[in-house]
């Protein structure tokens, strides 16, 4: 970022005159012999490009670790990718272009529950694939979408349960705060529920929602305070904003001067990426869960990482080389599942590569092997717990020991 | 009988086994190991050292203080073989001994988790009562002792009550162990601690005081009971008056955003009748140029970084201005006429402009530094905090809202603005640059747009799209205070902001937006011209 | 002389604090052509904006035929009890044919005593015919001249037989002979059911067509009678014709 | 001499107005040959064309108050929307009732049953009545409240992109029972055939383009009667016709009203096209959009708004796929050119011919004269 310079605008200047080019562009699908279409459903523009803009990049990077190694099935990937523009129906409008048009052999994209609900019943409609590579509320396994990332069962429990040991903080109540769509909804839905069979009463529990993009936190954060200095215990916040909401929210908490030891903030969305704009000393403590921090050790990780700063410098891509998110992680996976499923099942059609699902594993950069079974279409990963450092990272508190099982369906709510 | 004597000498054996405990010399080696070690090593490190603190000598305290800020600050390195630690000041030091040391290879940096931390931190800060060499620093570390009161840091506190020769900080320790009190078994004791807690009025004082109304002296000790309650209820007061003070804070802070949103707004449609969709780009400009002196302050200036943002206010303005300026005379000036097609003209521009600048700096978050003087707040009476962020805001729409009061008012420019903006064809009679005079006013409301976005820097995320988040609240502002009016765009604003402060609360952010725009929109329906208006002839 | 058409007493128009007009009174009776003349500022557009309703009035009364309160309704029902206005810059439908605007004169075919589609396309071609534009019927109003324009005008508002006609300066920026003829055109107008009432700064042409004037002065009469006799007013002189 | 000519011959006069009308007819043949099995067009491109078609009609209602009336709403999201729910609340009861799967939005808010309001949705005829019921007495009281104190112009603009912002922000909410920011989709089945199926989709594009081929007829019809006449001088000088004893506000009123039903049409045609509903349709942007769409294609001339509309979108499918960065610098470029140069809009024939005769005429001359707008 400090680097914005004449580079950049140069950049910019080659791609409107690129654009200007235009049917130089157009012909480019023509040379589709030796390739296989993969399609990347992830927006550059609109509220969600800081996020998704990065994942059509690690898309990219593994198609062309793939492809370096031979390909698959003697063909070489080609990855194409579109702008949704963070608007959820464009989502299912550029998937079916991706599958009926484009005829790509899968999808892989959406970070949003929303997006994802949109473009479901395209994938469902064409019998599409889509790799999904974002944690999510659960309660959905359709046969046309494989879920990458962990449903809470597995992922937000532990981290809550973390937090309720007298290891964490011995957490007795909660404020459960939200941007107001299906993920947190469910989300809280389960926490409520998992907390009622841990005899939490219903008055230690509070839950606000705020519109998707909301910044003006000064009023909430007043009531966390309030809230906090009640009498019951412990208190701790959930929070399940997304986008530009959680940096705001961040920073309201730090001029209110609330730190980590008086009201841990468990931050289910919050990737370093997040961070970026934020001095993060007043945050440190604060944590979050994910199948996948950077800051984890192992050799698959440490490729992955060299790779990514490779890749983001060679190919002068407009994010940072030094940070990695679980989703980049995910998406990464995902592209080399697909590539495992489709070389076991020696064909690229859908309903091959699904029955090649079972039994596939593969070394993830978190340093689990991540495997698929012939249950459901969830990927078993590992879990990481991460306390906010103050150098807008994270660092592993805890980490399971090794892949629980997927549960898709909550037993809570 | 003999249970009662058992647990007296029990209790002696204690006594004697600390105090013997505490004689010992400092085991630094030990200790470095426990706090490199796992979390349950860390905490009873961190115990140890408290323990220790209350009878250790002043060489022993100093280094304790040194290695837990160490910990707490991630500037100790655990090696295999060495454990150093690196001063604020950068150097270098070998953990045990404090000389200088290089770093060992196999160094790792202890992580703390929240327990630990939450032990560890309360305890450096009593260490710092004891040692710090700043009245400041030590009513701060009492502060955090006061917040998380821990037995063992009790000693502590009653140590530092002794040595402490600063007057001031000596009666802040004192009152603060009255205060600490309130667990005693002894009801005057209490009362004392209770008398203290409600001149320090606070949701977590009201709570520590609830929580005595279960204790058997509250129903046997008349005085005790009207103590108590007495502080609840003047607790209470405090409270009500302090949610009052802090709803107006919160009201002001957002409408001086939204006055310093709109006033620009303002000034170019009561001017000039054409609405700029764009605004809300300039403002974001105004932020991303903001960003760039920040950062060619860090390259060429950076003693003086924190002053960034005072120094951007010129820059900021000229750029934004000449951007506003440049819109006008190349695209602006051709629909004075057809204030329809102005609005989708200038929502090309702002299309244009949010993804000029997103290709360019891409789309995350810029990153500022934070200059010392907006960091954190102040806690005034109660729960109410003045955060200095949203007081910078508050002044600078004050001094914005001066500033445009002057030009208005006491300019040539002005004169000739209000001129225009009465008459323009009487105006261009009297010999009246219109053409200037439109151009010089976009200009000004442009710059204010970016100065607004200055000033939402250190509030808002700064990004490409902060921009639209602000346009339509800006003109309903402008067209509820009424076209050409800088009262009626303030009064609007204060309104606004006011309004929905006191909504949020009770139904959430969304519904007191919505019921806010709804009942301007409705206002509109009965009095179009707003609550300032120029009346003249219609048609 | 029967009722006068328009009565106007005590009438007061106010912007902000300035007194567009104060406490004015005015008959105007039928079968006239009263002229009303002064300086720029003298209120005399206000006046007819105020009798047809664009503008408020904050005090006094007009009346239509001594019964109807004018200052009580809004411009549609003043224009459809009998009382239609040209306005001082040309207002005709440039987007329409000239048909067209006629045509839009007509609001309502019964309101104007028409029967029938027959009834009403012959009154539009009478008037047509009245203003010398039937050649032109078909061409779009944006692409007469000047002249046409105000002269088409002048058609719109004539084509449902108004019992008032008022005419905002219906030769400005004519050609001496196109002023020649709309002043045939109006004298054509006059009728003893019919009150025009006209605004005009062409003190030639004013002593040419109208019956009766009154000059405005500062939002109040300063002289009323007829144009001859204006001029010799001395006080007349002084505001406005100069000496 | 200069007697009115018939409604006949006026209708047939415009030729550019009746050969896109004959191309319309074209594509609904065929549409229609698709929806009886014939594979002439993709699964893909019947999707698109159907989807025009629901936009094209949206374009349609706005030209007919901003280029007809001259009043420009910048909410007419709204009233799509509008439509747009009402039609998905029927698909998503009808599925429901058909499949017994329960709609995300009561999953996760942990409702058991259908909120009151969504009585009777099941049955289609009462879902459209009820949509356009809606967008009528919205528009009604809207519109009476506005015109009635002279909201127009910029006022009126601005108010109703507040008010689709509002709509927007309430939508969001998820406790409102409907769907909240996930909207509503998962539409399995519609008049109980199964959605997504190609002869399904070919026949919700053919509604579409038949219901746009319908609304052009009959706005054509209206532009060219005598109300249509009055429409337009209401639109260059409405203190003119009032003095002329029109009641301008009854008039824009109906109008308004017939624009807000029609775009709550166009938002019936859409839904199930896309599959998905969510309060993105109320965006301020959208709905500046769709002025967008009108003011390329060209105000005031029926075709215009449609070809507008369907140009607008096709190059927007066709770059967010492609080249997805340029599409937003595009657009702003092809807004302004308009906006400066062809006020008119891009199809705006003589406008192109005399600037191409002035740069013939005098060459090298680089300044590009403005062409006067029609309002």
């Amino acid at each position: 970022m400090n680097e914005l310079s004449r580079r950049n605008v140069l950049q910019t200047m080659a791609g409107v005159t690129a654009g200007l080019a235009m049917p130089a562009i157009l012909t480019r699908s023509a040379k589709a012999a030796g390739t296989v279409k993969l399609g990347c459903l992830f927006s550059s523009s609109g509220t969600m490009a800081n996020l998704e803009g990065r994942l059509n990049f690690v898309a990219k990077m593994a198609a062309d670790e793939i492809n370096a190694k031979g390909g698959v099935l003697g063909k070489t990937i080609e990855i194409v990718t579109a702008d949704p523009a963070s608007d959820w129906p464009l989502y299912a409008q550029i998937g079916r272009q991706m599958l009926q048009q484009e005829k790509v052999a899968a999808l892989f994209g959406c970070w949003t529950s929303v997006s994802r609900k949109s473009v479901l019943p395209v994938v469902e409609q064409a019998n599409g694939l889509l790799f999904y590579p974002l944690h999510f509320e659960g309660d959905e396994n359709s046969k046309n979408v494989v879920y990458v990332n962990s449903p809470p069962a597995s992922s937000v429990i532990p981290a809550v349960d973390y937090l309720m040991s007298s290891e964490g903080v011995s957490a007795k109540r909660f404020f459960m705060l939200g941007s107001d769509y299906v993920w947190p909804r469910t989300i809280n839905k389960q926490l409520k529920a998992y907390w009622k069979s841990k005899g939490i009463p219903e008055t230690a529990m509070r839950e606000e929602y705020v519109p998707l993009g909301f910044s003006n936190f000064q009023t909430l954060v007043n009531q966390i305070r309030k809230f906090a200095d009640e009498p019951g215990g412990q208190p701790v916040v959930v929070l399940t904003t997304v986008g530009s909401s959680i940096p705001d929210f961040f920073r309201e908490f730090i001029n209110q001067g609330i730190k980590a030891t008086d009201v841990p903030v468990l931050g289910l969305d919050v990737v370093e990426a997040d961070l970026e704009g934020l001095d993060t000393k007043p945050l440190i403590g604060h944590l979050t869960c994910w199948a996948y921090l950077q800051g984890t050790k192992g050799p698959a990780n440490a490729k992955f990482l060299k790779d990514w700063a490779t890749y983001v410098t060679s190919k002068k891509v407009p994010f940072k080389p030094d940070v990695a998110i679980d989703p980049m992680v995910s998406t990464y996976d995902a592209i080399n599942l697909w590539a495992l499923a489709a070389a076991k099942a020696g064909s690229f059609d859908v309903p091959e590569v699904q029955k090649a699902f079972a039994g596939i594993s593969f070394d993830c950069p978190s340093g689990y092997k991540i495997s698929m079974t012939s249950e459901n279409n969830y990927v078993a990963r590992g879990v990481f717990i991460g306390s906010v450092n103050e150098k807008q990272g994270f660092d592993i508190i805890w980490q399971s020991k090794d892949t629980p099982k997927p549960v898709p369906f909550s037993p809570f709510g | 009988m003999w249970s009662r004597l058992l647990a007296a000498v029990a209790l002696f054996c204690l006594v004697g086994a600390q105090s013997s405990a505490a004689q010992q010399p400092l085991d630094r080696p030990t200790l470095l190991r426990q706090l490199c070690g796992e979390a349950p090593e860390v905490l009873a490190g961190a115990q140890s050292t408290a323990e220790l603190a209350a009878t250790a000598g002043e060489a022993d305290l100093d280094w304790m203080q040194a290695v837990l800020f160490a910990l707490v600050d991630r500037r100790l390195s655990c090696g295999d073989d060495a454990v150093t630690l690196r001063l604020p000041a950068g150097t270098i030091v070998n953990a045990s001994t404090l000389a200088p040391a290089t770093e060992s290879a196999s160094g790792r940096t202890p992580i703390l988790n929240l327990r630990s931390r939450g032990v560890v931190e309360p305890i450096l800060a009593a260490l710092n009562l004891l040692v710090g060499k700043d009245a400041n620093v030590k009513l701060e570390a009492l502060r955090a002792v006061e917040k998380k009161p821990q037995p063992t840091l009790l000693a502590i506190v009653e140590r530092a009550l002794k040595i402490e020769r600063d007057p001031q900080v000596k009666g802040a320790i004192q009152s603060a162990t009255e205060t600490l009190a309130l667990r005693s078994p002894d009801p005057e004791k209490q009362k004392i601690a209770i008398r203290r807690l409600s001149e320090e009025p606070s949701t977590r004082s009201l709570t520590l005081l609830l929580n005595l109304r279960s204790e058997p002296a509250y129903n046997a000790n008349a005085g005790y009971k009207a103590a108590l309650d007495g502080a609840i209820s003047s607790i209470e007061r405090w409270l009500a008056f302090s949610n009052v003070l802090a709803t107006i804070y919160n009201g002001m802070s957002l409408a001086s955003i939204l006055f310093m949103a709109a006033v620009g707004l303002a000034i170019i449609f009561g001017l000039m009748g054409v609405i700029n969709l764009a605004q809300g780009e300039l403002l974001m400009i105004g932020a991303y140029v903001t960003f760039l002196v920040q950062e060619a302050f860090r390259a060429v200036l950076p003693g003086l970084l924190d002053w960034y943002l005072i120094a951007a206010i010129p820059i900021v303005f000229t750029v934004t201005a000449t951007i506003g300026m440049a819109l006008e005379s190349s695209l602006i000036r051709h629909f004075y006429s057809r204030p329809l097609m102005s609005l989708l003209a200038t929502w090309a521009v702002s299309l244009f402009l949010v993804n000029l600048v997103r290709v360019t700096f891409g789309t995350q978050n810029l990153q500022f530094v934070v200059p010392f003087y907006l960091k954190g707040g102040i806690t005034v009476v109660g729960d109410f905090i003045i955060t200095w962020n949203r007081l910078f805001a508050i002044g600078f729409a004050l001094l914005t809202l001066g500033g445009t009061y002057y030009i208005l008012r006491r300019t040539t420019l002005g004169l000739n603005m209000r001129a225009v903006t009465l008459n323009r064809t009487m105006a261009g009679c009297i010999g009246i640059k219109t053409r200037q005079i439109d151009r010089l006013a976009f200009a000004l409301g442009s710059g204010l747009a970016g100065l607004a976005g200055l000033a939402l820097c250190p509030i808002y995320n700064v990004n490409p799209q902060m921009g639209t988040l602000f346009i339509i609240d800006s003109f309903m502002i402008v067209v509820l205070g009424g076209v050409g009016t800088l009262v009626g765009t303030l009064v609007a604003a204060i309104g606004v902001g006011q309004i929905n402060v006191l909504i949020e609360p009770a139904y959430g952010a969304v519904a007191a937006k919505v019921i806010v725009l709804l009942m301007i929109i409705l206002f509109l329906q009965w009095r179009p011209e707003g609550l300032f208006a120029v009346k003249g002839r219609r048609k | 002389m029967g009722t006068p058409a328009i009565v106007v007493s005590g009438l007061t128009v106010q912007f902000g604090s300035f007194r567009a007009l104060d406490g004015l009174s005015l008959a105007v009776e039928y079968g006239q052509i009263h002229a009303l003349i002064g300086p720029n500022g003298a209120g005399k557009t206000t006046l007819l904006d105020a009798i047809s309703g664009i503008t408020r009035s904050s005090g006094g009364s007009i009346s239509l035929n001594g019964l109807t309160e004018l200052t009580r309704c809004n411009e549609v029902d003043i224009a459809l009890s009998g009382i239609r206005r040209k306005f001082q810059k040309p207002s005709v439908f440039e987007a329409l044919s000239v048909r067209d605007n006629i045509a839009l004169g007509i609001p309502s075919a019964r309101q104007a005593g028409l029967v029938g589609q027959s009834a009403i396309d012959q009154r539009i071609e009478a008037t047509l015919d009245v203003i010398g534009l039937a050649e032109q019927s078909a061409r779009l109003a944006g692409e007469l001249a000047h002249g046409q324009k105000q002269w088409l005008e002048i058609g719109i508002v004539l084509a449902s037989d108004p019992k008032v006609l008022m005419l905002d300066e219906p030769v400005a920026g004519l050609t001496d002979e196109e002023t020649e003829r709309t002043g045939v055109l109006l004298r054509k107008l006059k009728h003893p059911a019919r009150a025009i009432i006209l605004v005009e700064h062409d003190m030639d042409f004013v002593e040419q067509v109208a019956d009766r004037v009154t000059v405005l002065h500062e939002g109040k009469t300063l002289f009323e009678g007829s144009m001859k006799n204006a001029r010799l007013d001395p006080g007349v002189i002084d505001v406005y014709l100069g000496r | 001499m200069s007697a009115q000519p018939s409604f006949y011959s006026r209708f047939a006069a415009d030729r550019f107005y009746l050969w896109n009308l004959v191309a319309l007819v074209g594509v609904a043949l065929a549409l229609g040959h698709a929806a009886a099995g014939g594979g002439l067009l993709s699964e893909y491109a019947i999707n698109a064309l159907g989807q025009f078609a629901a936009f094209a009609i949206l374009a349609l209602s706005l030209d007919l108050i901003w280029g007809y009336l001259g009043i420009l709403s910048l909410g007419h999201g709204l009233f799509f929307a509008i439509g747009g729910y009402a039609i998905a609340m029927h698909l998503l009861k009808h599925s429901y009732l058909t499949t017994g799967i329960v709609p995300d939005f009561m999953q996760f808010m942990g409702w058991k049953q259908f909120p009151a309001y969504w009585v009777w949705f099941e049955h289609f005829p009462y879902a459209v009545a009820a949509g356009l019921l809606f967008a009528f007495a919205i528009a009604l009281v809207f519109g009476f409240v506005s015109f009635r104190s002279r909201v127009n112009g910029v006022y009126f603009a601005i108010i109703t992109q507040a008010l689709v912002y509002v709509a927007m922000l309430l939508m969001f909410r998820n406790d409102t029972g409907f769907g909240g920011n996930n909207g509503m989709t998962g539409f399995s089945v519609v008049f109980g055939a199964r959605l997504g199926q190609s002869s399904v989709t070919a026949l919700l594009a053919l509604a579409a383009v038949v219901t746009l081929i319908a609304t052009l007829i009959g706005c054509r019809a209206l532009v060219i009667s005598r109300v249509g006449a009055i429409m337009i001088a209401c639109r260059d000088d409405e203190t003119r016709l009032r003095t002329l004893g029109y009641r301008t506000i009854a008039l824009k009123l109906s109008i308004w009203c017939l624009s807000a039903v029609l775009a709550a049409i166009a938002g019936m045609l859409y839904v199930p096209l896309v599959g998905i509903i969510n309060p993105r349709v109320l965006s301020p942007e959208l709905s500046l959009e769709i002025a967008v769409w009108v003011a390329i294609g060209g105000r005031g001339r029926l075709f215009g708004a449609v070809i507008g509309a369907v140009t607008i979108n096709a190059v927007k499918f066709l770059l967010s796929a492609r080249a997805p960065e340029l599409w937003p610098f595009m657009l702003s470029a092809l807004i302004v050119l308009v906006a400066l140069i062809f006020p008119n809009g891009l199809l705006d024939l003589p406008a192109l011919r005399s600037l191409i005769r002035e740069f013939v005429k005098r060459p090298g001359a680089g300044r590009l004269t403005r062409f006067k707008s029609a309002s």
